[in-house]
């Protein structure tokens, strides 16, 4: 299982703020897959992804129990 | 709120607390950044703000941001601390404090560190209008990092 | 504490109080300078420090400071509070607060200010180190003015 | 009378913080050669004047009931 955690307009559009995704030894695009077409209305084609807290890029491996974050673009401070 | 350097809090942040964690008997100088919400951009009104952050990710990107200006500027010590959930105009956001023995590297470091938030940490701010509402860079889909993807 | 923009004050300042009166609703960033104490330079330990300042011009010069910053920043308002009297290690000498709608005019400013304090505001600083005591400036008898004479 | 203001180390070599000087139609050159003969312990060759709060140079002319402050090396900050 893959911890799956959405921010901002990807929380908003997919109504939660996390969800768990029966997959294992596979890469984020992988995961991005999966989530559009679990839910159609998200586009994460060009999103960040950070794993367990550390930003990775999209053919970082993601492995049970692992949390993976989708991040928007930031607009902090 | 905590004697942590680096804090997400949900309440009104004190900016004399941020500071008091960088005071030190060897620094002349300290430099803040308070972050407010500001009523007019572009000449849209903003009726207030709400920020979301993924905090335990936006601690650590904190974290880094001190080690880079730990590489940068030695004798600079540095603390942060962003607010997240509703706030109004003229509501403080972000402090960032910097102390260092001369000016030149407080105002610098405190610079960097704003600029790298900016770029790194995760926090998102939702506008709300007079007429709706937007997560910001939503609207920036074709080219969702405005400065570039973050460096990490 | 007074509510005028600009200060000086024979008691610990209060750094939130100069904070406030430069808050407004359309600013999104506020810089503030403390300057403060510092044990050691060049490696000589100070004991305290004495400011003497000659206040009635020493205004008069925040305000010019002031007036330069508004036609180069339009939108940046400024407040200066310096003390004067005995002051111990880490203890606050002088606060500068920034507002600006956005924050690269905010540093930029803030930073002016300081450099233009130094320059033409007429305070002076009395180092207490273990071995004596010496009024800063005093021993350049040569150079009297080492960054030039005061631009005025 | 002039005002003369003395601060810092010109204050502490005087021994005052103020000094009455009767001179009138003169220049603030005039001035600090009045007070070095007065106070051989001062110089004041290359000291900054100020008068009435307003930064002069040597050859600005001060009257009666002027204020001339001399104004050492600036240190505050």
């Amino acid at each position: 299982m893959i911890k799956v955690l959405l921010f901002a307009h990807l929380q908003e559009a997919v109504g939660q703020s996390k969800v768990m995704v029966e997959l294992e030894g596979c890469t984020v695009q992988d995961v991005k897959k999966w989530m559009e077409k679990e839910y159609p209305q998200l586009s994460l084609e060009q999103m960040m992804a950070a794993v367990n807290e550390e930003f990775v890029t999209d053919d970082a491996f993601v492995k049970d129990g692992d949390t993976l974050a989708f991040i928007p673009p930031i607009s902090g401070g | 709120m905590g004697t942590s350097l680096f804090e997400i809090v949900e309440h009104p942040i004190d900016v004399e607390e941020v500071r008091k964690k960088v005071v030190n008997r060897n620094a002349g100088a300290i430099t803040l950044f308070v972050g407010t919400v500001r009523e007019m951009t572009n000449g849209k009104k903003t009726l207030f703000l709400e920020y979301q952050a993924y905090p335990e990710m936006a601690v650590k990107m904190f974290e880094q941001i001190a080690k880079e200006i730990k590489e940068r500027w030695p004798e600079a010590k540095i603390a942060i601390t962003h607010r997240v959930g509703q706030l109004e105009i003229t509501e403080i956001a972000v402090v960032i404090a910097v102390s260092s023995p001369h000016r030149k590297a407080a105002y610098e470091a405190n610079e960097y560190a704003i600029e790298r938030l900016k770029q790194i940490v995760p926090i998102w701010k939702k506008e709300h209008w007079e007429d709706g509402s937007e997560w910001i860079g939503d609207q920036l889909e074709n080219v969702p990092y405005a400065e570039g993807k973050p460096r990490f």
